[in-house]
C-alpha cells in the first residue's frame, strides 16, 4: 500500500500535536498552572497518529489514562481540551472531568478512563452497538501493556471475538506499568499472542513507525467494517517522561536514564520526517512550517483556557443525572 | 383484573420495551434458550433473536461494561445479573462508569441502561447466592435504583426504567417471582420517585421494600386484631426516593419502623431512620425502628435461614414496642 | 509409567465414591429431603479421581459450585459431608455452607465455591503461600470451561507463570456453562492454548481416561514440587446431570438427549473396569465387592446425615467474625 | 515525642510487623522500588526483598484473592489498592470470600489479612481517583474496618490489624499521610472498638473519621469563641464500632453530628444517626446533623473540589444550627 502524500503530512500534523500539547502541559505543570494529575503521551504519538488516521469522524475509540494523544489525534479542539486541563467551565466536561476524562461525543471519544482496563469493555459495547445498528463504525480501543493483566482485557477480547465485533484492541506496549516493567508484570515479551486465546488475530509491530501503524491498522479496519470481527495490535513505544508529571526524574526510581536517551533516538516523529525529506515527500521549509503552525496553536488553546471562566458552584450538582425529555 | 406473576410481568414489560424500541437488547447469562435461571426472559430469545437476546459468557465486567459502551453509542441493554452477589464481578462498570459518565463527561453523552438483579434469602442457596446488598447501589451517586414488590410495579417500573435515560439498578426479589397480581395488559410506567401507600394506618409507619411489603401487611393483619392500625409506604424507588410521603405518614403516626431485608449497618433501613432524625424528629413519638436481615452472611441450614430472614415473626413485636411509646 | 494395580484400584473406589454419592443426592433431592442448591459431578469422575490420586493430605485443592467430586476424591468424611448437605451442625460447616461451600481445611480442602471463576485467584494465593514457607505442597485447582472466560482466570494464570507458582489448574471442560454451550461462549475449542498467553505449559486430554488424568498431573505436580511452576490441564468431559438438579429433564432445554446416551457410553467408571478386568488388573468380583462396600458407606453416610441434630438458632450469630486470642 | 507523619507511621508498623512474623508479606502495585504511589511502603522492598514485597500486575481481583487463598493457608498477607475506586476490580474476592469464608466454612480456618487502602478527595484527581464510599466495607458482615485520623492511631491500628486473624480493611486517608504527629518509637496496638475522644466539650458530640477529625478540631476552635464546646468522638474503627462512648458523649450533649467523607445517603453518618435515632432517641435536644460529601461524583476542577470537601466551612455552620435547639 503507498501511502499519499498528504496523508503522511496529515500524520506528521498529528504526532506533531500531540507532542505540542503535551510538552505545553509540562511546562504549565511545572509552574503549577494546571491542576491534578496529567500522564503525558511523549514518545507515543506513532500509535495515536496511526491508528486514528484511519478512522472517520464517526468512529469511536476508547482510551486510558494516558489518553490526551488519542484525543488529539481523533481531532477534538485544542482550546477545549486545554480548557479542561485547567478546569474551567469551557472544557469539554465543564472542568468535572479533567485530564482522565475528556471526551467528545461528537467524535466518538468516548472517554479517557481513569481505571487501566476500564476502557476495554466499553470498546467491545461501542461494537457491538455498531452491529445492532447495523452501521460500518469501528471502535479502536487504546490501552497499555501493564492494562493487559486486568481481567476486563480477557473477558473485552472474549466477548469481541466470539460476536465478531469492529473493535481493533491498540495495546501500546510502553514496557511499563508505572515503575513495574513488562518483565515483572507477564512472563511473555510479545502480548499479541493472547489473541490466540480468543481466536483473533494479533500482530506485534513497532510503535515508533507511524507507516506501520497505519498501516496494520488499516488491515484491521477492513477486517473491522466488512464484519470479519476484531484484530488486537501491540505497539511496542516507550515513553519519555515518567508515569505522570511529578514522578522524580523521569522515572529514574524504576529505569535507566540511557534507556530514555536510547528511546529518544527512535523518536517517531523526527523519523518520519527524515523519511519524508529522503522520499521528497515534503521539504524541512514544509515540515517547520507545521511545526510553527502547530506551536501557534498551542498558544492560542492556552491563552484560550487561561481566560476561560472557571465552572459555578451550582454546578457541581448539575449532571449527576440527565434530566428527563432531555 | 387480568393476574400474573412478578417474573411475568417483568417478561412482558421486557417484550413490550423490545417491541417499541428496537434499541432494547438484553444480555446475561442464560437467558435464551434457558429464559433465565428464574424465567425472567422466558421466550423472548425465540420471539427476537439471538441477536437481541444475547447469553453471555461469564464475563460480568465484560458485558455489563460493554452495555454501558452500547448505552453511551445509542442503545438501551438490559443487563441481567444472575444474583446480586455476582455485581461484584463488575462492580467497576457499575460503580466508575455507568455511575459517573454523565457527570465526568460534564453532561455529554447519556447511559440508558438497565442492570436487573435479584436480592432475598429463602431458598437455602448459602451466603453467596441469597444476599440483599441493595443499599450499596442507593449510596453510589448517579445511579437509580428500582425495587418493585407487586407484579404490577415490577412491570410499571421496568417499562420506566428502560426509557429513562439514567443507569438503573433494577433490584427484583427472589421470593416475589412466584407471586402473582393484577397487572394491565397495556403499557404504563410508575413514576420513579413515588412511594405507594400500600396500607393506611394512624399508629405506626412501616416503609417496607420489596418482601417486607408483603410480610408487612401479614403483620399488620395480626396487629389490626390488636387495634394497632399500621400505615405500609413503599418507596418503590430508592433513588430517587419520595421523602415527602414517607415524612408525611412519619408525621402522622409518630412512629417510624423501616423494613429492608438488606443487611442492617449502613443499609437502606439506616438511610431512611437518618433522614427522619436529621428532618422530622420533632415529630417522632418513639424511637425509629430497624427490621432488616442481621449482620451476619445468610446461613445455609434451613433452620437457621428461616430465622434469619427479617419476617412477621420481627415485624409484629418491633411494633409493638414502637406502641409503648406515645 | 506403569501405575500399579494399587493405585488403579484407588482411582477405582474413588470415582466409585464419587458416583455413588451424587446417585444418593439425585434420589434424596427426589424426595425433598436435602434443601437447597445440588450440582452434580456425575459423569465427570474420572478428574477429581485422577487429579486428586497425586495429592498428599496437605496438599490444597480450590472446587466449584459443582464440587462433590473433588471433595470426596480429596478425602474428605461421607458422614460430615451428608451431614452437612443437610444443613445438619456435625457438617463439615455447622450447616451453614451447604453443598457449595463445603470446606476441610485439615485435608487442605480451601472450599467449594458457589462464585464461578472464585476459585482460581484463591489457588494461586495457596500456592504463593507454599512457596512463601517454603513446603513443597501443590494446589489443584478445578474450574469449568465457562469459567474460563472469567477475568480471574486471566488475573490467576497470569501471576501464577510469572511467580512460577505450585498451583495446577484444571479445567474440566464439559462442553456447558449451564444452557450456554462452548461455541456460544468463546471462539475456541482446546482451552488449553490459553496457557501460552501467560507462558505456561497446557494440555488437553481425555477427562473420562482416569489414567491419563492421573498420569498427566503427575507430571504437572512433579514440576510444580521443584519449582517449576504452573501447568493447564483441560479435561474434556460431560455432566450427565442437568445443571443442577431440578434443571428440567437433565438439560433438555439446551441439549440432546442423544448426547447425553453418546457419552454414557464413555463413563470413565464402566471404561476403567473393563480395562482393569481384560489385563488381569482386577476381578469383575473384587469390583463388585468395592461398589457393595461404597454403597454401604453411602447408607451409613445418609443415617448419619438424618439422624444428626441442627444447629441451634444462637449459632447463626457465631463465626462471622474468629473469637480473638484463639 | 519523636514525630512521624501518618504515611511514615503505617511504614514503620509494616516494616515492625515484618520483622516480628516472617507471615506477613506485602502485595500490590508498585509498591516495591517506587515505594507505593503515597511512599507509605518506602524502603520495604529493599530491606525485605522482592518475595516479600511483591509489586504485582494490574490484577486487583487476582492478588487480592490471592491473599485470602495466602491467609487461609497461614500466611498474613497485606494488600495495598492504590485508591479506593479500584476496590471495585476485586469486590468478589472482598465480598464473597474475604469477608465469608470462615463463616461459610462453619468457624473452619480464618483469613487474617489487611487490604489497605485510601480515601479523600483534594487532589484535582477527579470521580475515579478521589472517592471514599468506605461505608459499603461497614455495610459488609465480616469486615473489620479501621480509619485511622492521627500518625499515632495509623500506627496501632496497623499494627493491631496485620496480628488480628481476622480480614481488616484499612482505610487510609490521602490528605493525611503528610500530617505529621507523636508516635512512639516501640511497638503498640490501638484495640478495635475504642472510640478516641478527641475533644473534650459538653454542647455538641461530633463523631468525626479520618480528616473530619482535624477539621472538627479546627471547627471547634472557632465555635469555642462563641461560647459553644464541641466534644468530638473518633471511632478509629468502624466494625467493631464503639457504641457505648459515643451514645456516652450524646447523652451528655444532647446533640449529635456525625461528620465523614463518605458520600451522605447510605454512608458511615447515616449509621451512627440511626442508631441514634433507635436507642438514644430520648437524649436528643436537637434533629441529627450529618456533615458528609454530597451525593454527587467528585468534580475535577478545584473551584468545584473545594465546596465539595466536607470541612470547617460546613461543620461551623452545622454546629450553629443545632445549638439553636434545647
Ligand atoms: C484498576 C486499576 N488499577 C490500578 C490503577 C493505577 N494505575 C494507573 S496507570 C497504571 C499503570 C498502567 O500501565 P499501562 O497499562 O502499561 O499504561 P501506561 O501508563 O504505560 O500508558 C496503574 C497501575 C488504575 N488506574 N486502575
Ligand atoms: C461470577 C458468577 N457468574 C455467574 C454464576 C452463575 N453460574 C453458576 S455455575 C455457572 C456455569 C458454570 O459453568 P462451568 O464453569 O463450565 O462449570 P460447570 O457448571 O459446567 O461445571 C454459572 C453461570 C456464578 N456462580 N458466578
Ligand atoms: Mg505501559
Ligand atoms: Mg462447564
Amino acid at each position: 500500500m503507498e501511502i499519499s502524500k498528504e496523508k503522511l503530512i496529515e500524520l506528521y500534523t498529528t504526532m506533531m500535536k500531540c507532542r505540542q500539547f503535551e510538552e505545553r502541559i509540562v511546562d504549565l505543570y511545572a509552574r503549577g498552572q494546571v491542576p491534578g494529575l496529567a500522564h503525558l503521551y511523549i514518545g507515543q504519538e506513532a500509535v495515536a497518529a496511526g491508528v486514528c488516521g484511519n478512522l472517520n469522524d464517526d468512529d469511536y475509540i476508547t482510551s486510558t489514562h494516558r489518553g490526551h494523544g488519542h484525543v488529539v489525534a481523533k481531532g477534538a479542539d485544542l482550546n477545549r481540551m486545554m480548557a479542561e486541563l485547567f478546569g474551567k467551565k469551557i472544557g469539554f466536561c465543564k472542568g468535572k472531568g479533567g485530564s482522565m476524562h475528556i471526551a467528545d461525543m461528537s467524535l466518538g471519544i468516548l472517554g479517557a478512563n481513569g481505571i487501566a482496563g476500564g476502557g476495554l469493555p466499553i470498546a467491545v459495547g461501542a461494537g457491538w452497538s455498531a452491529k445492532w445498528r447495523g452501521t460500518d463504525q469501528v471502535t479502536a480501543c487504546f490501552f497499555g501493556d501493564a492494562a493487559s493483566n486486568n481481567g476486563t482485557f480477557h473477558e473485552s477480547l472474549n466477548l469481541a471475538a466470539l460476536h465478531k465485533l469492529p473493535v481493533i484492541f491498540i495495546c501500546e506496549n510502553n514496557q511499563f506499568g508505572i515503575s513495574v516493567c513488562q518483565t515483572k508484570h507477564q512472563a511473555i515479551t510479545d502480548i499479541s499472542i493472547r489473541s490466540t486465546s480468543y481466536g483473533m488475530p494479533g500482530v506485534t509491530i513497532d510503535g515508533n513507525d507511524v507507516v506501520a501503524v497505519y498501516e496494520t491498522t488499516a488491515k484491521a479496519v477492513k477486517r473491522a467494517r466488512i464484519g470479519e470481527g476484531p484484530t488486537l495490535i501491540e505497539c511496542k513505544t516507550y515513553r519519555w517522561r515518567g508515569h505522570h508529571e511529578g514522578d522524580p526524574n523521569l522515572g529514574s526510581r524504576y529505569r535507566d536514564k540511557k534507556d530514555i536517551d536510547a528511546w529518544k533516538l527512535k523518536c517517531p516523529i523526527e523519523r518520519l520526517a527524515k523519511d519524508m525529506v529522503k522520499n521528497r515527500k515534503a521539504t524541512k521549509k514544509a515540515l517547520e512550517a507545521i511545526e510553527k503552525d502547530v506551536l501557534k496553536q498551542m498558544d492560542d488553546a492556552v491563552a484560550f483556557a487561561k481566560e476561560a471562566d472557571f465552572p459555578a458552584i451550582e454546578e457541581m450538582y448539575e449532571d449527576v443525572y440527565v434530566k428527563e425529555g432531555v | 383484573m387480568r393476574e400474573l406473576s412478578y417474573a411475568d410481568a417483568i417478561n412482558e414489560a421486557l417484550k413490550m420495551a423490545m417491541k417499541e424500541d428496537e434499541r432494547v437488547v438484553l444480555l446475561g447469562e442464560d437467558i435464551g434458550c434457558y429464559g433465565g435461571i428464574f424465567q425472567v426472559t422466558k421466550g423472548l430469545q425465540q420471539e427476537f433473536g439471538e441477536d437481541r437476546v444475547v447469553d453471555t459468557p461469564i464475563s460480568e465486567a465484560g458485558f455489563v461494561g460493554g452495555c454501558v459502551g452500547a448505552a453511551l453509542t445509542g442503545m438501551r441493554p438490559v443487563a441481567e445479573l444472575m444474583f446480586i452477589d455476582f455485581s461484584t464481578a463488575c462492580m467497576d462498570a457499575i460503580f466508575n462508569q455507568m455511575a459517573k459518565m454523565h457527570y465526568m463527561f460534564g453532561g455529554q453523552g447519556s447511559v440508558p441502561m438497565v442492570v436487573r438483579m435479584n436480592v432475598g434469602a429463602g431458598r437455602c442457596a448459602a451466603a453467596q447466592h441469597s444476599q440483599s446488598f441493595h443499599s450499596i447501589f442507593m449510596h453510589m451517586p448517579g445511579l437509580y435504583v428500582a425495587i418493585p414488590s407487586t407484579p404490577y410495579d415490577a412491570k410499571g417500573l421496568m417499562l420506566e426504567s428502560i426509557r429513562n435515560n439514567n443507569p438503573v439498578i433494577f433490584v427484583e426479589h427472589k421470593k416475589l417471582y412466584i407471586e402473582k397480581g393484577p397487572v394491565p395488559e397495556e403499557s404504563y410506567t410508575v413514576p420513579f420517585g413515588k412511594a405507594d401507600i400500600k396500607r393506611e394506618g394512624k399508629d405506626v409507619t412501616i416503609v417496607a421494600t420489596h418482601a417486607m411489603v408483603g410480610r408487612s401487611l401479614k403483620a399488620a393483619e395480626k396487629l389490626a386484631k390488636e387495634g394497632i392500625e399500621v400505615e405500609i409506604v413503599d418507596p418503590r424507588t430508592l433513588v430517587p426516593l419520595d421523602k415527602e410521603t414517607i415524612f408525611e405518614s412519619v408525621k402522622k403516626t409518630g412512629r417510624l419502623l423501616v423494613a429492608d431485608e438488606d443487611y442492617k449497618t449502613c443499609g437502606i433501613a439506616a438511610e431512611i431512620a437518618a433522614l427522619a432524625a436529621e428532618e422530622i424528629i420533632q415529630y417522632l413519638k418513639a424511637p425509629v425502628a430497624r427490621v432488616c436481615s442481621p449482620d451476619t452472611p445468610v446461613p445455609f441450614s434451613p433452620q437457621l435461614e428461616q430465622v434469619y430472614i427479617p419476617e412477621v415473626k420481627d415485624l409484629v413485636p418491633a411494633v409493638q414496642n414502637l406502641m409503648q411509646y406515645s
